[in-house]
């Protein structure tokens, strides 16, 4: 365990970026640990998500954008829904997510690039393309396909389509994207 | 007129943002102000003196001082010009310390400001004029509105200081919440063994009438001389000739109605008394269950009683009281757990409030004192205890903290252990609050003594596997989430207001915050008062107290009826509408608007003219807003003072 | 009898959630529910949108808000939980002016509000109500005991779903009770399953349905019924992985609840798609209903 | 002293004396800060505040007037705050017919106990006035012509407010 200086080590503009890009007010939270007691994925974190809560208060940027949590919360609303406090507990992890983005940071790669690879393919396709993400997904993480026992499965029923759907407004969705994209890098 | 000025630095509390020798010096520029000045702390003796000694050596006639609140320090000064052989209405007030230094910090406006609230309050002194109460008799008889602990006291101590009290009881027995409870904290003594004797005294006091089964239906009158008029709900069992024998209870076929003396875990008859010790001990036919009212047959305990006391045909019936003072001692109801359907609260019977568990804990309990699970009778032995439900939660609109609930779950998890040795008990909390004497160690003897588990973190639900409850929570010391699989849970239930509390605040005339708990006059020097003189508080309807704090204010609600009732007359407060006989074309309509029926007409030479009963007018001013001719006046608040200060404030 | 509502499938109904899409037409075609495809609709964005950014996520559901609005039909329903998710939050991110103008600089159309996204089911339960769907039922699915699972986002958070309660919803348990089946009290019905998961974290999810299954069975249920293709494909297919991982051997069908009620509105097999389930409901069911005919003419 | 010209506009309120003068009192004890603006003229109630008096205010160079008193139902006269709300409601509409924007006039319910919310009120009110910006000055002559015809109309003070 480190100490932390609290005078020195305080990055005030986290808080506030984090504040205002989520909306909430998190010196709001009063570490009731509600969200972590709900949170079904705190099994699998290295910080739970009331510390999460904690640490953005205490203004630890590095330690909260690194944590492997904010790429593991699956947004299923728990902790917002129960909050005592009315935070909008999963908007201030996809807001974590989107700092960490900007920073070069993603303590679980793979699930980064497994929505990565969707929003390829909904860039591509104007909409999923389900096989087709499957793939670019275990190309791009170099993985052997955990999943493929679920392919007899599947596969016979005809659910997975073997070429995308495409869509005549695919070349909308795809400028909506550069639009993004120009947008951001400006 | 010659008026003087004193502007108060209140330490730094004004003089922090307000410069006070700049609003002094602006003052002598205004009309009649022949002296002004700045000083310390114009309340403490040294200020007063001071004011005291300007009026003198500067023959002064009448006095301003901008400092507080005149809501906090009017009486003050206005004893203080008294002092110095001035009417004490010749005294006006202008507040820069709530409305101007403590809401902004820029020095220049607010400095500009004060000098403005100066000048209105120099201009309403110009056109003063000296008045002086007259006195009227009171009716030393007081009514007491609740009775639970706080109530009682309340009682017992003006009945013992020779008053006539009237108490009136919403449910058939006095008692409330402490009637309810098992043991009580912080000495685990039985809360009957202290609480009976006082209902037993209460019964036997000469000087104590009860309304039992009784509200308060409308409210007249003012300080001294209120009329109140209590309903009497029907009971449908004649009291005086009830003996409490129980005999038709034993008979009523109508068994299984919840019994809310047991906070519903169990059942009870149709005609019910509801615990053995209760006072007045007179049975009570509920007509939403017996099977006479919703059937049109049974009368097996009309039959069965040995007095013939059943009289199903008894109507509600409206008893009138006059008293000059009242004590209002309403207590608390519990938040609803249902509102909470994380933790299954009304869903699963074995997530129960720590109320009912109190009435499983007590051997006149439906359990006979045993702990029983509410789903299967079993012996619980893993309990769950969940603080702060409905307490400290924005997401339900309860900020505040209901202040017992930690105490009495430290001592229901000692009397768990006390029933059952091989249990084990869990407690979920925020926080332990437990500021009183002997508090802290109690709840740290739970821990150390009686093994019971602390876990500092809240729950996020609770739901049935295999007979059990699991409850999942964090534990937020060790930073993880925990569960525990659980006999029973039971969740401190915050405190709300008594159901119905701000309908009967607004017949008592006095305020009530946005929960419902009633306002009393200042929240640190007068707590038992209210803003409506000769209404005071007492117990947990001003906001959640444990039984000491509420026996507190029960004898403090009785010192101050005491000290009110010490005089024989009462002065009244002279700010009050006075006629222009000139004026007044006899109307009526002011007669009609006042509020208070302080208006009668009366003949002069041949005409009518409208005439204010002195000690009747309350000040409030309807009646000079209403009339056409401005001829009644409400002194202090006159037209002209008011359109004075108007003018003072738009040409400044 | 009811106004049209515009019909947005969601890319795994084209896909994983096919016999849900189909199950889902032709249970509203029977109740008198008329759905209208959105032509040209595009992908919401799901999670992954959200988690990059919000104004891209906003910008890929006001695209089909948009289209919507351009039908001149005031609401959409999805059968997709996470869609509609995406669809409510997007509406609701763009009350905000200043939102508004950012995402609608990302479209070639701007999208100016005004329509409502809701679920099927919520669909079903207001615009068709349960009077109607109970009296349509020809076969009721009596003697079938059967878990409802909403899925952790149907009702959550509960100001922005606006639909039935956030911790213990009931409108699919009453639709199904409507359809004669016995509904058991599941107390999971809001956990998360381990949502998109199952390709990057299959640990993850194996623990969580686990958790899921193991409550149904002991809650007695013959079935878990769903609303959420992504739900549907962790309880389901991914039922055999963890058995695997924990060692169980659950054997539970989880249909999709508007096949069930298919049954119970005799809707043609072929077009209730439970042969694309991995475990087949269908002899589960057949006992369960043929159990309670022999039994109703037992007595 | 004038009002600080540039930084504040003229902003008269009329409070009852139990709940909105409390109201203001505890959101002072609560420091909740506001706009220094308002001048606060205390009344016994707010039945006792005559709408020529808030017409009078407006015509002799407010820029805004609030009113506040007790929650309907809370009032410490048990009914002064029905004939205020009545009597409000009346002038509010005759505004325009004497040239004043009714938007500088408002009237609110505030209880001793809602300091934040008096907070917000005084606020927002103070918004308005600086949206709206100063108000346009009557000459002497004509600001006695509108208050005569104010007091006409407003009725039962005629004989006596004007004068
Ligand atoms: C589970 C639990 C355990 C507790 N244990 C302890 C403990 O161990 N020690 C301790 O110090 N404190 C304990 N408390 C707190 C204790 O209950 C209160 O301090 C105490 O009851 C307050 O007394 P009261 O007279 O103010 O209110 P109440 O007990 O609520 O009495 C109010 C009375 O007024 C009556 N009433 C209400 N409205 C009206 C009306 N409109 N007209 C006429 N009558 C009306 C009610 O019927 C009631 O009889 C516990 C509380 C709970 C919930
Ligand atoms: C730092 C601090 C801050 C606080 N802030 C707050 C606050 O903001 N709000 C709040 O509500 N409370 C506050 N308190 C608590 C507050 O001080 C007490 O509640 C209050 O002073 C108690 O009043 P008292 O009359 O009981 O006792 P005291 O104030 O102690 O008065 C007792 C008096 O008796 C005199 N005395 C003692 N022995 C004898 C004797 N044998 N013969 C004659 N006279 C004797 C003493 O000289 C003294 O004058 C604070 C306390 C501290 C320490
Ligand atoms: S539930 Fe809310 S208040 Fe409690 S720890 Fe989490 S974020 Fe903080
Ligand atoms: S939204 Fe994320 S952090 Fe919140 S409970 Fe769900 S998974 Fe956990
Ligand atoms: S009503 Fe009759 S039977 Fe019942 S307790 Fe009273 S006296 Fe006894
Ligand atoms: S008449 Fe009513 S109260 Fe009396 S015995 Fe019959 S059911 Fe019971
Ligand atoms: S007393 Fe304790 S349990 Fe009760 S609300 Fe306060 S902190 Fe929570
Ligand atoms: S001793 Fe004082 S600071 Fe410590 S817990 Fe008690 S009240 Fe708080
Ligand atoms: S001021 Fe007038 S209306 Fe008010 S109580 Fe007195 S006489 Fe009645
Ligand atoms: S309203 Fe005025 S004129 Fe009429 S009776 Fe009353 S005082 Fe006289």
């Amino acid at each position: 365990m480190q100490t932390i200086n609290l005078t020195r080590d305080y990055d005030g503009d986290f808080v506030h970026r984090v504040e205002e890009e989520s909306g909430q007010n998190v010196s709001l939270c009063y570490q009731c640990g509600n969200c972590t007691a709900g949170c079904p994925y705190t099994f699998a974190y290295d910080i739970p998500v009331s510390q999460i809560m904690r640490l953005v208060q205490a203004g630890q940027k590095k330690t909260v954008l690194s944590s492997k949590s904010i790429w593991l919360c699956a947004t299923c609303e728990s902790c917002t829904t129960r909050c005592p406090n009315q935070i909008d507990v999963a908007c201030v992890m996809d807001v974590l997510r989107h700092m960490a983005r900007r920073e070069g940071l993603a303590a679980v790669p793979q699930v980064k690039t497994f929505w990565d690879s969707f929003l390829d393919s909904v860039k591509a396709h104007g909409r999923v393309f389900e096989l087709g993400l499957t793939v670019n997904y275990v190309m791009r993480t170099g993985r052997f396909w955990t999943d493929l026992d679920l392919g007899p499965k599947i596969f016979p029923k005809g659910k997975l389509s073997l070429k995308p759907h495409e869509i005549a407004g695919k070349e909308h969705v795809a400028r909506i994207f550069e639009r993004f994209e120009r947008e951001s890098n400006s | 007129m010659r008026i003087g000025v004193f502007i108060c630095h209140c330490g730094s509390n004004i003089e922090g943002t307000v410069d006070t020798a700049t609003v002094a010096k602006a003052s002598l520029d205004f009309p009649e102000v022949v002296y002004a000045t700045d000083t310390m702390y114009a309340c403490s003796e040294p200020g007063q003196d001071g004011i005291i000694q300007a009026i003198k050596d500067k023959n002064l006639t009448g006095v301003v001082v901008a400092s507080c609140t005149p809501r906090m320090h009017e009486p003050t000064f206005r004893r203080a010009v008294e002092r110095a052989g001035l009417n004490r209405y010749m005294f006006e007030m202008a507040n820069i310390r709530e409305h101007v230094s403590w809401i902004g910090k820029d020095r220049e406006a607010n400095t500009n400001k004060s000098v403005d609230l100066v000048r209105i309050a120099i201009e309403k002194l110009r056109r003063d004029a000296p008045l002086s109460p007259s006195k009227f008799s009171i009716n030393k008889r007081v009514m007491v509105i609740g009775g639970g602990v706080a109530g009682i006291q309340a009682a017992l101590d003006c009945a013992d200081g020779g008053l006539q009290v009237v108490l009136v009881e919403r449910e058939s027995s006095i008692g409330g919440k402490m009637a309810k409870l098992d043991k009580t904290f912080p000495t685990v003594d039985c809360s009957s063994c202290i609480l009976g004797p006082k209902m037993v005294d209460v019964a036997q006091h000469e000087n104590i009438t009860l309304h039992a089964y009784s509200e308060v239906d409308a409210i007249g009158g003012y300080v001294g001389n209120f009329q109140v008029q209590v309903k009497k709900k029907a009971t449908y069992v004649d009291w005086t000739l009830c003996t409490g024998c129980g005999a038709c209870m034993e008979k009523c076929p109508s068994k299984k109605n919840p019994d809310r003396f047991n906070e519903k875990i169990g059942p009870c008859t149709s005609i019910n008394i509801p615990f053995p010790q209760a006072i007045p001990k007179k049975a009570v036919i509920d007509p939403t269950t017996c099977r006479q009212f919703v059937k049109g047959k049974c009368g097996v305990c009309a039959k069965v009683c040995p007095t013939g006391a059943i009289k199903y045909d008894m109507a509600d019936e409206i008893v009138t009281e006059d008293v000059g003072a009242i004590v209002a001692a309403t207590g608390y109801d519990l938040f609803d757990i249902s509102k909470v359907t994380e933790y299954g609260g009304g869903r699963y019977p074995d997530v129960i409030t720590g109320l009912q568990y109190e009435r499983l804990l007590s051997a006149s309990g439906p359990t006979g004192g045993h702990i029983k699970r509410p789903s299967d009778g079993k012996e619980p032995k893993n309990v769950v205890f969940i603080q702060c439900v409905g307490s400290r939660d924005k997401s339900l609109d309860r900020p505040y903290c209901s202040g017992f609930c930690c105490m009495y779950t430290a001592k229901q998890a000692i009397l768990t252990k006390d029933h059952i040795p091989d249990s084990q008990s869990y407690v979920f909390y925020m926080d332990i609050r437990s500021p009183g004497k002997m508090y802290d160690e109690f709840t740290r003897r739970a821990m150390e003594e009686y093994g019971a588990r602390y876990i500092r973190g809240r729950v996020a639900m609770v739901y049935p596997k295999d007979g059990k409850m699991i409850v999942r929570g964090a534990d937020t010391l060790a930073g993880t989430q925990v569960e525990v699989e659980a006999d029973l849970v039971v969740l401190a239930a915050g405190a709300e207001a008594a159901v119905g509390a701000p309908k009967l605040a607004e017949k008592l005339r006095i305020s009530y915050d946005k929960y419902g708990f009633f306002m009393e006059s200042h929240p640190k020097l007068k707590p038992v008062e209210t803003n409506t003189a000769g209404v005071y508080l007492a117990g947990s309807c001003q906001g959640p107290k444990d039984i000491p704090q509420s026996v507190g204010q029960g004898s403090a609600a009785a010192a101050k009826v005491l000290a009110l009732f010490s005089k024989d007359m009462l002065e009244s407060d002279p700010q009050i509408s006075r006629v222009d006989i000139k004026r007044c074309v006899g109307c009526g309509k002011c007669i009609i608007t006042c509020p208070f029926k302080a208006i009668k007409e009366v003949e002069f030479r041949g005409q009518k003219k409208a005439e204010v009963i002195e000690t009747v007018c309350q000040g409030c001013g309807l009646c000079t807003s209403t009339c056409p001719q401005g001829a009644i006046q409400l002194s202090h608040f006159t037209d002209n003072q008011i359109l004075a200060e108007v003018n003072a404030l738009c040409q400044s | 009898m009811s106004e049209a509502i515009a019909y947005y499938p969601g890319c795994s109904g084209l896909g994983t959630s096919k016999e849900y899409d189909a199950s889902t037409r032709a249970v509203c075609r029977t109740l008198g529910l008329d759905l209208v495809d959105i032509p040209d609709w595009s992908c919401c964005g799901s999670t992954p949108a959200h988690t990059k950014d919000h104004v891209l996520s906003a910008a890929l559901s006001a695209r089909n808000l948009q289209l919507v609005s351009g039908m001149g039909i005031a609401s959409a329903a999805t059968p997709c939980p996470s869609c509609l998710t995406n669809l409510r939050t997007a509406n609701h991110r763009m009350e905000a002016p200043a939102m508004a103008e950012k995402v609608n600089k990302l479209l070639d159309a701007p999208y100016a509000g005004g329509v409502e996204a809701i679920s099927v089911l919520q669909a079903l339960v207001e615009k068709v109500g349960l009077d109607e769907i109970k009296a349509a039922v020809r076969t009721p699915l009596t003697g079938l005991k059967v878990a409802c699972y909403y899925g952790c986002i149907m009702n959550r958070p509960p100001e922005l779903m606006a639909f039935d309660d956030c911790e213990n919803p009931m409108a699919m348990d009453n639709v199904l009770s409507a359809m004669g089946a016995t509904v058991v009290p599941f107390p999971l019905k809001v956990e998360c399953c381990g949502a998109s998961y199952g390709i990057p974290r299959q640990d993850i999810v194996a623990r969580l349905t686990g958790k899921l299954l193991d409550v149904a069975k002991s809650v007695g249920a013959d079935m878990v019924a769903v609303a959420c293709p992504l739900c549907q494909m962790n309880l389901d297919l991914r039922q055999g992985q963890v058995n695997r991982a924990l060692g169980t051997n659950f054997r539970i069908p989880v249909p999709y609840f508007t096949q069930l009620m298919g049954v119970a509105l005799n809707v043609a097999d072929e077009e209730l798609g439970f042969g694309q389930l991995c475990i087949d409901p269908r002899p589960v069911l057949n006992k369960a209903l043929s159990g309670a005919d022999a039994q109703a003419k037992g007595a | 002293m004038p009002v600080l010209t540039g930084k504040e506009l003229r902003i008269v309120g009329f409070l009852c004396n139990w709940c909105s003068y409390g109201g203001a009192d505890t959101a002072g004890v609560g420091r909740f800060g506001q706009p220094t603006d308002l001048r606060i003229i205390r009344v016994p109630c707010s039945g006792r505040i005559d709408p020529l008096f808030i017409a009078k205010t407006l015509i002799n160079g407010a820029d805004g007037v609030l009113v506040s008193g007790c929650h309907p139902r809370d009032c410490h006269y048990a009914e002064g705050n029905f004939y205020a709300r009545r009597r409000l409601e009346v002038l509010k509409r005759f505004l325009p017919i004497l040239g004043i924007d009714p938007g500088r006039f408002d009237y609110t319910w505030v209880s001793a106990s809602e300091g934040q919310r008096w907070q917000k009120v005084v606020t927002v009110f103070t918004e308005q006035i600086h949206a709206l910006g100063p108000a346009p000055r009557f000459d002497a002559v004509s600001a006695d012509m509108l208050a005569k015809a104010a007091a006409g109309a407003l009725g039962q003070g005629g004989n006596r407010v004007a004068a």
